[in-house]
């Protein structure tokens, strides 16, 4: 049995203006287990907690009821006088008399009454706390991103500029992301790579920061602050310690025509390749679906060349287990397929092109020099039409389009209409949109530049369809303020096609046990408060892998990230809510049930040897939480039909205790 | 005041988050509501068992009412949407089984809605109140 | 009052829900008989939405859409244009007399090659 | 009336003993009556031979009995299941509450069990001897020098003549034909309640409960109540209570029951064909199981494994415990 203490607070006339705290004190002194009560100006107040640190001595007691204002203004308090006075923190009740009893209540009676009830359901209560010790768990202190484009480059850099090692996984044979493919950033207009490649000579450079590039995550173990990685590294057939990027194999190699992955297929490269100039790494990586050496084992002119002695046929994938005690996802984003846009001619005419195809023709660096030329045949384009909205805001058929807005659309749409404008003055350029929003920071400024200065012609309306016809495309579209329907001969049709998130965002979601949207976004935390971290404690979101972003907004939120990920490196320990769930293995019945409802994946099943009153041994499969990574809603205590399955702090016994005392 | 007027005894479960945090700001404003309901904490509305619902009755309570934060916005995610699947097919079996269905509730109360939160509770009263004592689930003998 | 009753059966009818519409004109951009309509497939869809229904009555526009249903394919938003324009069309048709053509008026217009089943589908459309 | 005999049985039964398949059979034996059957456990041909029965009154779900036995077992277990018994079968699988491995199971057809209350019933009380004759069956009683001849139709149970499916959705061998999930009225009874008023049900399901004599005998049948320690036996639950000392029967221990096995519930009607008392519980766990199917979609528990019950799920779209109410006065 406890010894329960009860302090009533007066909060000066707030509570005992309503509550006779005389009656109340008086009134719960035969409670059960209580063998003390009083009641005071100020419970809160320093002599207030003298006091109740006193009794505890003096009367030797074990738990505590305060009958004061809301346990969300004064728990903690309290808390805090139960420990000073050696009695453990969780031992201290708090029946809530001043919200939910003295201000909402007028009439003295009904509120000493209700006074009075509220403070037996606490001691109710109370008498079946237990102490409860926060978990402790070590925090490895390294850092994994996952994905090396400006969300995971901005991450990592910050990460280590703390202090902290990070390790950044790439799938691709280079870091850099959809960033280095973009020729200008708006609104600014500044060179994508001139502000990217910087930062990606920066983690190169920097001693915290190891790449994993032409890498992939295969399996995630562990918990937050002690994640188990498997990382796969894909042989690339050139050992990348020892190749300087030269680029004298890339030179040789006879097997030229393969579709280039970085200019999207608009020209080829050789089977030994290097993605473009700035990479990073900049190492050769061997396609090994191209090369004939790998495939047929007749060639080998790459390894002649290679003065190095880089190249290595027989190499093969390696898988590193490292730890880590946080991880960042920053998968990104890819344009969605415009095969079921048949209406636009994507796959009749070369000349229907994505903005990021669009991008790439641009670009000094790409297919064409940076000369805007039409892909079927090199001329220079008089009329280009550009479309927006293509697959986004469309929720009629899921397999085709997007439900959601794209969001980088119209800014990047504007960008391109300005850049064609003024380089060739003499191209008409149509921009065909639903709506044009522009919500940052000179974003609207920038449209309208592109209207005003530019003379980009904005219709109101969509392209309703593209016709190749000969050396045009035929663009049917409407002009819904005009209300007429145009017939444009275009020499050049731009799809804003909608942006997903990367294919390898789900599975990975299911190995880091986070959460998804039905459109394979990671979900974060809290929408508002916690927009950086996803519900599964040491994951964080960065970038467009949890909804579509632009370069500022990408990189305020990979710092965001990167801060929480630090203030999580930088403890030495990792306390929990003690107020978790726990699963008694001797009623577990196995089910999975608790396991299904979980929304943090605390809870994991292992094979365990009962000795069975018959004397004999029997195997089951129990339950087991896991202290650090459960954050105590309850769901599972429901969801458990033995009951095996409780919560410490509001236990089923002491939630039904409160209600037996309510209901007497 | 009369002296046999009717008083029902309402148990109400709060999540902490929005619901708990909600009667707070009821308490903040002044915004009265019956001393006749009595509000338990739980950490999500997800917390309460049937199990609850039922011992509530059994012991005489009047009503009970959930609440918690709304959909979409649960502290853990997805508490309150278990707890609207479980309720929904709880309260249709009471009702089943002839308890009358005004008597179980549940409302979704942000830490912002004081208001709503203090009209819930005389709506609820009022209703409970007009249906007269709890006989179909009470246990005369849980009784002291 | 006579609006509202004619904007329910319409939506009745179609099965379509306007308010989805976003105004992007899709539909109005992909429609092979623009250039015949005085009321385009857009409108339709605005106009039942804002009850404006008599015009859409008594307009040729009705009888000029194809049912080719390239707006109802093309549709971000899955509003179903072409519907509303039939749904519509059955209420004209409806109406007593006001059939857009009779049987008499069949042979005069019609080739002699004429396949029976584009004359029943014909009759199907623009009378009742 | 049964299509598959018990020599079929038996000898299905010895040659997977004999060969070594399997360790022992979970079958069924004769009580005390021709109509009082109940589940063993056979080691031998030789048992089979003397104690195995098949008859319109096998329809005890073994899959329950795998949880226990399993693991006292070495080696495999033949269970004989009828098509609903493999929906429970199935279910359990999915709570993970046997080993696949160290069960052989075969699938037999099923006609449709006979229930005793509907042959006295007719016959009266007294029964002596029960016998088939085809679609007929034969009754011998203590006060009639002739056994009557019934037909085997009027005497199936109620679960049986509502059954879901003859389908068989889990088994490593088949005998005899593969049927198909079955078009029923079995929610015809559960609507009856709902079109009632609040006090007609609450006087019809005080009338029933109220005569719950707390044998636990609904809970020991009920293949989805295989919790390890029951929370109505465990002293630490709060809710422990043994026996029938106060109103907790009508008021909680059967809504609870209901509430536990909702979703996991795959309607096989032990818990009522077990009652002594002719209590309906069925009707409340169709209850459960109609109520979700409209509220979230249909849903069999047990049509496949590793499935996700309703109450284990969500959407963000679901309706809310109040709009139940309004859907439903607004049908009416």
């Amino acid at each position: 049995m406890q010894r329960v203490g009860v302090f009533v607070c007066w909060c000066g006339s707030n509570i005992a203006g309503t509550v006779d705290v005389e009656a109340v004190s008086e009134a719960l002194k035969n409670e059960p287990g209580v063998v003390f009560s009083t009641n005071y100006q100020y419970m809160c107040s320093q002599a207030g907690q003298d006091m109740i640190k006193e009794a505890v001595k003096e009367h030797n007691l074990t738990g505590i009821v305060v009958c004061s204002c809301s346990p969300r203004m004064h728990e903690a308090t309290f808390r805090k006088t139960a420990a000073a006075a050696g009695l453990n923190p969780y031992m201290v009740e708090i029946a809530n008399i001043r919200e939910q009893c003295s201000w909402v209540h007028k009439d003295i009676l009904t509120g000493t009454e209700k006074a009075i009830i509220l403070g037996k359901a606490a001691i109710a209560k109370v008498n079946l706390n237990a102490p409860l010790t926060p978990g402790e768990s070590p925090v490895t202190k390294r850092a994994l991103v996952i994905g090396g484009g400006i969300a995971g480059i901005q991450t990592a850099l910050d990460i280590a500029d703390a202090g902290f090692p990070v390790d950044i996984v790439e799938k691709k044979p280079t870091i850099g992301g959809k960033m280095a493919q973009l020729d200008k950033t708006f609104p600014t207009l500044d060179c994508a790579a001139c502000i990217l490649t910087p930062k990606m000579v920066d983690v190169a450079q920097n001693d915290k920061i190891r790449i994993f590039s032409y890498s992939e995550v295969t399996d995630v173990q562990g918990f937050v602050g002690n994640f188990e990685v498997t990382i796969k590294k894909n042989a690339r057939f050139v050992k990348e310690d020892i190749c300087t990027g030269c680029g004298a194999c890339v030179e040789k190699c006879p097997m030229k025509k393969n579709p280039n992955e970085f200019n999207l297929g608009m020209d080829n490269r050789p089977a030994i390749y290097i993605p473009f100039a700035q990479a990073v790494p900049k190492v050769a990586t061997i396609d090994p679906n191209a090369c004939t050496m790998l495939k047929k084992g007749k060639c080998g002119l790459c390894s002649k060349v290679c003065t190095a002695g880089a190249i290595d046929y027989t190499q093969k994938d390696e898988y590193l287990q490292e730890k880590y005690g946080a991880i960042v996802v920053a998968t990104g984003f890819n344009p969605i397929s415009m095969d079921k846009f048949d209406e636009f001619a994507y796959s009749q005419s070369k000349d229907v092109i994505t903005s990021l195809e669009f991008e790439r023709l641009t670009n000094a660096a790409g297919p064409s020099a940076g000369k805007l030329i039409r892909p079927s045949d090199g001329k220079h384009p008089h009329t280009i039409v550009f479309v927006q909205c293509v697959g986004s805001r469309c929720d009629a058929c899921a397999q085709k389009g997007k439900e959601y807005c794209s969001k980088i659309c119209c800014m990047y749409t504007a960008k391109h209409a300005m850049l064609t404008r003024d380089k060739y003055p003499d191209t008409e350029v149509y921009v065909f949109y639903i709506d044009v929003r522009t919500p940052g920071k000179n974003f609207d400024e920038f449209y309208r530049r592109a209207v005003e200065e530019y003379g980009v012609k904005y219709i109101k309306g969509m392209v309703g369809k593209v016709t190749p016809e000969g050396d045009k495309l035929k663009v049917q579209a409407s002009d819904l303020i005009a209300n007429k329907q145009l017939h444009i001969d275009a020499d050049l049709v731009v799809l804003a096609a909608a942006i997903e998130p990367d294919k390898s965002a789900r599975p990975l979601a299911t190995m880091l046990t986070a959460s998804m949207d039905t459109n394979d976004f990671f979900t974060e935390a809290h929408p508002k408060l916690k927009p950086v971290e996803s519900p599964t404690a040491g994951v964080f979101l960065s970038g467009a892998c949890q909804g579509p972003k632009d370069i500022p907004e990408t990189v305020s939120q990979a710092g965001a990230a990167a801060s929480k990920v630090i203030g999580l490196l930088c403890k030495d320990k990792l306390t929990g809510n003690p107020c978790v769930a726990n699963s008694n293995e001797l009623m577990c019945n196995g089910c999975s049930a608790c396991a299904n409802v979980c929304p943090y994946g605390a809870i994991s099943y292992e094979d365990k040897e009962f000795r069975m009153p018959d004397r004999t041994t029997k195997v089951r499969r129990v339950a087991s939480v896991n202290p650090a990574v459960c954050q105590g809603c309850g769901a599972c205590t429901v969801t458990c039909p033995s009951g095996a399955m409780d919560l410490k702090g509001f236990a089923n016994l002491q939630i039904m205790a409160e209600v037996d005392a309510i209901c007497k | 005041m009369q002296v046999n007027e009717y008083k029902p005894l309402i148990v109400a479960f709060c999540c902490n988050w929005c619901s708990y945090a909600g009667a707070d700001l009821a308490g903040n404003n002044r915004l009265n509501y019956p001393a006749d309901v009595k509000i338990i904490r739980v950490p999500c509305s997800c917390r309460v068992n049937p199990m609850f619902v039922l011992r509530a009755f059994q012991r005489g309570a009047d009503g009970v009412i959930i609440c918690g934060c709304h959909p979409g916005d649960c502290h853990y995610t997805s508490g309150n949407y278990y707890t609207r699947r479980r309720m929904a097919a709880l309260f249709s079996m009471l009702d089943y089984l002839g308890i009358e269905k005004e008597r179980t509730r549940v409302e979704w109360v942000s830490a912002a809605e004081g208001a709503k939160f203090a009209a819930t509770m005389n709506d609820f009263v009022e209703t409970v109140t007009a249906l007269g004592e709890n006989k179909r689930l009470e246990d005369l003998r849980c009784k002291k | 009052m006579n609006n509202r009753y004619l904007q329910k059966e319409i939506l009745r009818i179609s099965g379509a829900d306007v308010s989805k519409c976003m105004r992007c004109g899709k539909c109005s951009g992909t429609c092979p008989a623009y250039d015949e309509m005085e009321y385009h497939p857009h409108q339709f869809a605005n106009m039942v939405e804002s009850g404006d229904i008599e015009p859409l009555l008594n307009s040729q526009s009705l009888y000029k859409c194809l049912s080719c249903f390239a707006c109802i394919d093309r549709c971000p938003r899955g509003v179903e244009p072409a519907k509303i324009v039939e749904a519509v069309r059955l209420l004209a048709t409806r109406k007593q007399g006001a059939n857009h053509m009779t049987a008499n008026d069949v042979p005069a217009i019609v080739d002699e090659d004429t396949p029976q089943q584009l004359l029943v589908s014909a009759f199907r459309k623009y009378t009742k | 009336m049964q299509k598959i005999t018990r020599e079929q049985l038996i000898d299905k039964a010895s040659k997977l003993l004999s060969n070594g398949t399997v360790s022992c059979v979970l079958g069924w034996k004769l009580g005390d009556f021709d109509y009082d059957v109940t589940p063993a456990v056979f080691n031998t041909v030789e048992e089979l031979n003397e104690g195995f029965v098949f008859n319109d009154f096998c329809g005890a779900n073994f899959s329950k009995y795998l949880v226990a036995k399993t693991g006292k077992v070495d080696g495999k277990i033949l269970v004989f299941l009828k098509p609903c018994d493999t929906y429970s079968f199935n279910q359990l699988l999915t709570e993970h509450r046997f080993d696949r491995e160290k069960v052989y199971a075969v699938g037999i057809p099923c006609e449709g069990m006979a229930d005793i209350a509907k042959v006295k019933a007719i016959c009266g009380e007294g029964v002596l001897a029960i016998g088939t004759d085809g679609e007929k069956m034969t009754v011998a009683t203590l006060y009639s020098d002739e056994p009557a001849l019934i037909d085997a139709k009027d005497v199936l149970a109620e679960r049986c003549e509502n059954c879901k499916s003859k389908k068989h959705v889990a088994y490593d061998e088949l005998l005899g034909e593969e049927g198909d999930v079955i078009e029923s009225n079995r929610f015809d009874e559960v609507a009856k309640l709902e079109a009632m008023s609040a006090d007609e049900r609450f006087a019809f399901w005080q009338n029933e409960l109220s005569r719950c004599i707390r044998c636990n005998a609904c809970r020991d049948a009920c293949p989805a109540c295989t919790c390890e320690k029951c929370v109505f036996d465990n002293p630490t639950s709060g809710v422990e209570n043994k026996s029938p000392a106060n109103s907790f029967e009508e008021k909680l221990f059967h809504i609870i029951r209901a509430y536990h096995v909702a979703g996991r519930c795959t309607d096989c009607g032990e818990c009522s064909r077990v009652c002594p008392q002719n209590i309906p519980l069925h009707l409340l766990n169709r209850k459960f199981i109609k109520d979700m199917n409209e509220f979230y979609g249909e849903y069999q528990a047990g049509a496949e494994v590793g499935m996700r019950a309703p109450l284990v799920d969500y959407t963000t779209e679901d309706l809310e415990p109040g709009e139940v109410f309004d859907r439903r006065d607004t049908d009416a």
